[in-house]
């Protein structure tokens, strides 16, 4: 497409072309109308709203289809065409189910849980760059804020094993705590690698570095050990198998949401699926380029074939494999101990992490990249 | 000289401590009888202190039924489908417990046509069991998938008794003096095209379980118990194999056609929930192997020696009989007054209610995850359990 | 060993036991008074090492007021079977607890007491196995009565 | 890490008999890296396997079952319901065809032809049973009562009530079994449930009467009709915990409250 090409032939050239987002446009519309800039905060809530229970809907559906076939079976066929509204059927079903709060529960904090839970993600979704000229807010300090905020998802999970009054919640939540902050650690490391690499803390800017070629494979090893780390440290910041100790159902029952049912159980099931595809995201804007092309060296005719799908797309295809790829882990793995857990952080990822941000900050000082970058 | 019988409210309401330096309470939870590790519904209190297992109080009796006291007022017939409902999983080789121990008590003859279809069956069943135990084991670590493919092969199994008994699970097919109905002229047929497919089978679940880092990872070294100790314990079956010693009935007092074939008892070394894991998978092979050698020439006779209502009445005293089910041994103690046609007494010593002791001295020092895969390893059906 | 010089064998250890008629397989009466004793012997002697107690359990005579006490034991060393019984009264059913012997008797012996009401003796937790703890008789005793039964009949 | 897994046969003393058996050991891949390698290895034949299942639809095992009711093949020796063998069913299973050819052959109306039909229709029902009560006696839940009458023409005892209770039976197959004269057997039935546990008692003969032997040597066509009855419900007693057993009277006390004769609106349901 030839939008793309301006964009990356401006990113490339050093112009000063700089992505309108949602945000931008609000703050450009202040001087002309208020109510302009209005509509495009209602459209970033409302955009975002959308997204939020389409993708829910639409993850959950695709997982219990993928996890059938994994195991020879066809998954759900009942509701809908091909079972399509099967989803839909057991919100409906959540949320007339009663709302339980233990009788000895912390009451207040037992109901704000949930919501803390999908608070980050959700918040997280703003910052994605879907498409060019599609995202809700730019930040130049990007990076920064998704540690930040992404470290606070581990309230939503204390708070809601605490305040079950539950030893099953009480455990789960805090294998959570040790969990989530000790892979946080690995995870940053890895995000570490990219911001060296593209010398932005920016998403877009991160995006528009891998013009010429994605981190993944451009930051030498250093680029593709940053990805792998990052993605075994998202998958257990998920709580997904085979890093689901906080749940471990054959363990401790449901973990930390041992207590919740109805709308606030679907709360905590929403924001597991919500943070996979925010972390899928991340991943593929981070290291495979985000929704920049498919591009092979000077392959003139294949790079254009590859401009002519949609940016859109390319963000949304290599999303959807990252995601694909945290449930194939799920359903083939099993669960590690927390002990194993603890040790493959300390002891295997974050060594290694180290290693590796000493690797590519020696990629980065020497320029040695495999393909030089459009000068 | 009194004797001092304790309560389980006593032993629940002791002071509970706090064992290290920091101030942190021991603290006890139930596992069961409604939890995911229950398979089923066995209660087990367990005395935590963080995550680490500190003591495990098994405290089964959720599905008793009383089966012993029924026995007194059925026959020997009669006795035989309530054999089914104990282990399951077992139950062609629970009713075959008994047909031997009243055949052997009333001095009914079988001949070699029912020894070896009886041999095949049980063999089906333990592939049957263990198929479906690995699954389950897989499940309990978090591998939901294995659950699934442990079903699959557990119901294509399924549907050769369907065939040649009628039932899958509950199957009161092994009689005293024979068996329910004869097989049906292709079983064989079936049987053979089924033997590659399972060898197959048993190779997936090698790669998906047994190569597994994780998997090993959490069963390696844990829930350790020696071979004198397994013994002294009451263990009986996989549990007591995989800690080195082969006591296997089926090969140190060979019944039905046992004696005939070539097969191995499978024995671990170090006596931890790996080793317990892979004699299962072993056993598996050695089923298909033992089927192998019967299937091609299953000898021509009547399948059944006894009609079925004639009077089975046995001479009075004690008459015991065992067979090696896929948990273990299952014997069966018959006490007869030589009057009567039901038994005066009669008790089932099922392996899983003695293998479930053996928690109680694994477990302890392990954390929480690993108290599941020990009692993952220990394969325990509870209707067994609590009879 | 064959079945009658294990017999042999473990009468001239101890005297006191008589060989049990109506039996399929070796076995033994031991007066309760000295079962502690034999099944020390059983389980140590060098030619019998019984070290698995495969069954424990009781059979209720209540028209000879007794309590027959049913031990299976097998020699994993030698391979030998032997039943041992042991007869307490019913009316002061206490034996002593073999436990101490076998591991796995503490919790045989606790299904004994559970359903047939027999008293071990030095048991390190003698408490009901199925049943709750105010269940009150103990069913497998042949004149045991609730209200949920079906009458014996006469 | 990741161990590798070997199997070695020996022959081992136990017992005091030699005995063959499989020895599990497990080494230790050599080196840091080979042990890594065969872990990284071990994940992605395992991922490998998953992926095959993914894209393999053949392999699916899901049988849909309601759906597939027309298909659904249950084998021949299936234990579901119990239900009596009637002989002369299978030539007179098809009603309407039966009613076309009889008015065709005899050159009447149809609906001489359909009373006619009623009257030979009781032939279908004809059954084996003697009324022995050799199957409530192997019945080891005490599911089978079998009621007897004295015959009125063959003066012997036959079958009044041939009772089965579906809500205590386990499917063991001892009645069949039992059965000297071959009446019972079990079919593929399993679909049976209901609201009401009452409901699960069923009678499984449509005429009291002698068997069919001694019918059919009646040739007197009123004699043959006057040695049967019809049957249709059992409209007795139903215990909720079972019927006598053989040797024990039936329970009196205290969960007999629930025990009631099945009500009327229940009976219209029960055929």
């Amino acid at each position: 497409m030839q939008f793309v090409h301006t964009m990356a032939a401006a990113a490339a050239t050093n112009t000063t072309w700089t992505p309108q987002t949602l945000a931008d446009r609000a703050v450009d519309s202040v001087p002309h109308s208020l109510w302009l800039t209005a509509g495009y905060f209602l459209l970033a809530v409302v955009g975002v709203a959308a997204l939020l229970s389409f993708l829910g809907m639409a993850l959950i559906y695709i997982e219990r289809k993928i996890a059938a076939h994994f195991q020879c079976r066809l998954g759900p066929t009942r509701v809908g065409p091909f079972g399509l509204l099967q989803t839909l059927a057991d919100t409906l079903k959540l949320v007339f189910k009663e709302d339980f709060v233990p009788p000895k529960a912390d009451r207040s904090l037992h109901m704000l849980a949930p919501f803390l839970a999908l608070l980050v993600p959700v918040v997280l979704l703003a910052l994605i760059p879907y498409s060019p000229n599609v995202q809700v807010a730019d930040l130049n300090i990007g990076i920064l804020f998704i540690t930040a905020i992404g470290g606070f998802g581990v309230m939503g999970i204390l708070i809601a094993g605490w305040s079950s009054n539950n030893k099953w919640s009480m455990i789960g939540a805090m294998r959570a705590g040790a969990q989530i902050i000790s892979y946080e650690l690995s995870a940053t490391l890895a995000l570490l690698v990219v911001v060296l690499f593209s010398g932005t803390m920016s998403l877009t800017g991160i995006v528009l570095s891998q013009q010429e070629g994605w981190w993944i494979w451009r930051g030498h090893a250093a680029g593709f050990v940053a990805f792998l780390i990052y993605l075994v440290a998202s998958t257990a910041d998920l709580n997904r198998t085979p890093f689901d100790i906080p749940e471990g159902e054959s363990e401790l029952t449901a973990g930390f949401h041992t207590e919740y049912s109805g709308l606030r159980f679907a709360f905590f099931f929403l924001a597991e699926f919500i943070n996979m595809f925010t972390v899928s995201a991340l991943t593929a804007t981070l290291f495979l380029g985000g929704w920049m092309p498919f591009h092979v060296g000077d392959w003139t005719g294949f790079n254009a074939a590859m401009d002519t799908i949609p940016p859109g797309i390319w963000f949304l295809a290599k999303t959807t494999a990252v995601i694909f790829v945290i449930m194939w882990f799920r359903w083939t793995f099993p669960r590690l101990r927390v002990d194993q857990l603890m040790h493959l952080e300390w002891k295997v990822l974050l060594p290694l992490g180290f290693a590796n941000l000493f690797v590519a900050a020696v990629v980065v000082l020497t320029e040695l990249y495999p393909f030089p970058l459009g000068k | 000289m009194t004797v001092h019988v304790r309560t389980l409210d006593e032993l629940l309401h002791a002071p509970l401590e706090a064992d290290s330096d920091l101030t942190t309470q021991e603290y006890l939870v139930n596992m069961g009888p409604q939890h995911p590790i229950a398979h089923g519904s066995l209660r087990v209190v367990v005395r935590l202190d963080g995550e680490t297992v500190k003591e495990v109080i098994p405290v089964p009796g959720y599905v008793h039924r009383g089966v012993e006291k029924m026995c007194e007022h059925l026959n020997y017939r009669q006795v035989i489908p309530y054999t089914d409902r104990l282990d399951y999983l077992s139950a062609i080789m629970n009713n075959w417990a008994v047909a031997k121990t009243v055949e052997t008590a009333a001095g009914i003859e079988t001949n070699d046509r029912i020894e070896v279809i009886r041999t095949i069956m049980a063999e089906l069943q333990r592939l049957q069991s263990h198929a479906l135990w690995w699954g389950v084991t897989g499940m309990d670590l978090g591998a939901y998938t294995a659950f699934l493919y442990g079903f699959r092969e557990r119901e294509i199994i399924g549907e050769i008794f369907e065939e040649t008994i009628g039932a899958r699970l509950t199957m009161n097919y092994i009689q005293p003096g024979g068996l329910m109905y004869d097989i049906k002229p292709d079983f064989a047929a079936k049987v053979k095209k089924l033997l590659p497919y399972l060898k197959d089978c048993v190779e997936q679940y090698e790669t998906l379980l047994s190569g597994n880092v994780i998997f090993q990872e959490r069963l390696r070294n844990v829930g350790i118990v020696d071979g004198a100790r397994a013994v002294a314990l009451g263990c009986t079956g996989p549990v007591v194999r995989a800690s080195g010693v082969p006591l296997d009935l089926r090969a140190t007092e060979p019944y039905g056609a046992y004696g005939k074939v070539q097969f191995n008892v499978v024995v671990g070394t170090v006596g931890d929930c790996w080793d317990r894991y892979y004699v299962r998978l072993e056993e598996m092979r050695e089923s298909i192997r033992i089927i192998e050698q019967l299937i091609d020439g299953i000898p021509d006779g009547p399948y059944s020696t006894i009609r079925y209502n004639v009077e089975l009445t046995l001479p009075e005293g004690i008459h015991y009989g065992q067979v090696e089910t896929a948990r273990g041994a299952f014997g069966v103690l018959i006490v007869s007054d030589g009057k009567r046609e039901i038994p005066y007494r009669l008790h089932f010593r099922s392996p899983n209610f003695n293998n479930l002791w053996v928690v109680t001295a694994m477990a302890p020092g392990w954390r929480i995850a690993d108290f599941i895969s020990i009692q993952s390893s220990l394969d325990l059906v509870i209707p067994d359990i609590d009879r | 060993m064959d079945p009658e010089s294990l017999l042999a064998l473990v009468e001239t250890e101890h005297p006191s036991i008589r060989r049990r008629s109506h039996a399929d397989r070796p076995a033994v009466s031991v007066p309760s008074g000295e079962l502690l004793a034999v099944m020390t012997t059983l389980r140590d002697h060098a030619d019998l090492r019984f070290d698995l107690l495969l069954t424990l359990t009781a059979v209720d005579f209540p028209g000879e007021d007794r309590f027959e006490l049913l031990y299976r034991l097998y020699s994993t060393v030698h391979g030998l079977w032997l039943i041992v019984s042991s007869d307490v009264p019913r009316s002061r059913p206490v034996a002593p607890s073999v436990s101490s012997l076998w591991p796995i008797a503490e919790w045989q012996e606790r299904e004994a007491y559970d359903l047939m009401g027999v008293l071990y003796d030095n048991h390190p937790d003698l408490r009901r196995v199925f049943l709750e703890d105010d269940w009150v008789g103990y069913p497998l005793r042949k004149d045991y009565q609730d209200e949920y039964m079906l009458e014996l009949p006469k | 890490m990741i161990h590798a897994i070997k199997v070695a046969q020996e022959e081992r003393l136990f017992a005091g008999k030699s005995v063959s058996v499989a020895v599990i050991t497990r080494g230790r891949p050599p080196g840091y890296l080979r042990v890594a390698f065969s872990a990284v290895t071990g994940l992605l034949r395992g991922l490998w396997l998953t992926l095959g299942y993914l894209w393999s639809p053949e392999a699916i095992v899901t049988r849909q079952y309601p759906e597939n009711r027309a298909t659904l093949q249950l084998t021949e020796r299936f234990r579901g319901n119990l239900r009596f063998k009637f002989p002369n069913e299978k030539a007179q299973e098809d009603h309407a065809a039966f009613i076309e050819q009889l008015a065709h052959e005899t050159q009447t109306h149809a609906h001489v032809a359909a009373d006619l039909v009623r009257e030979e229709n009781e032939t279908r029902w004809y059954h084996n049973c003697t009324g022995c009560g050799k199957c409530q006696e192997a019945c080891p839940n005490a599911s089978i009562k079998v009621f007897t009458r004295q015959g009125e023409i063959l003066e012997d005892r036959e079958v009044d009530r041939f009772v089965w209770r579906l809500d205590s039976c386990m499917f063991c197959n001892a009645c069949v079994q039992a059965c000297p004269w071959d009446a019972i057997e079990m079919t593929g039935g399993f679909e049976n449930a209901v609201y009401d546990r009452r409901l699960l008692v069923y009678n499984l003969n449509r005429l009291a009467g002698p068997r069919i032997n001694y019918i059919e040597e009646e040739e007197n066509p009123d004699v043959r009709k006057r040695m049967v009855e019809r049957r249709d419900r059992y409209g007795g007693e139903v215990p909720l915990n079972g019927f006598a057993l053989p040797n024990l009277p039936p329970v009196t006390t205290p969960m007999e409250s629930g025990s009631r004769a099945i009500d009327a609106d229940a009976q219209a349901r029960l055929t």
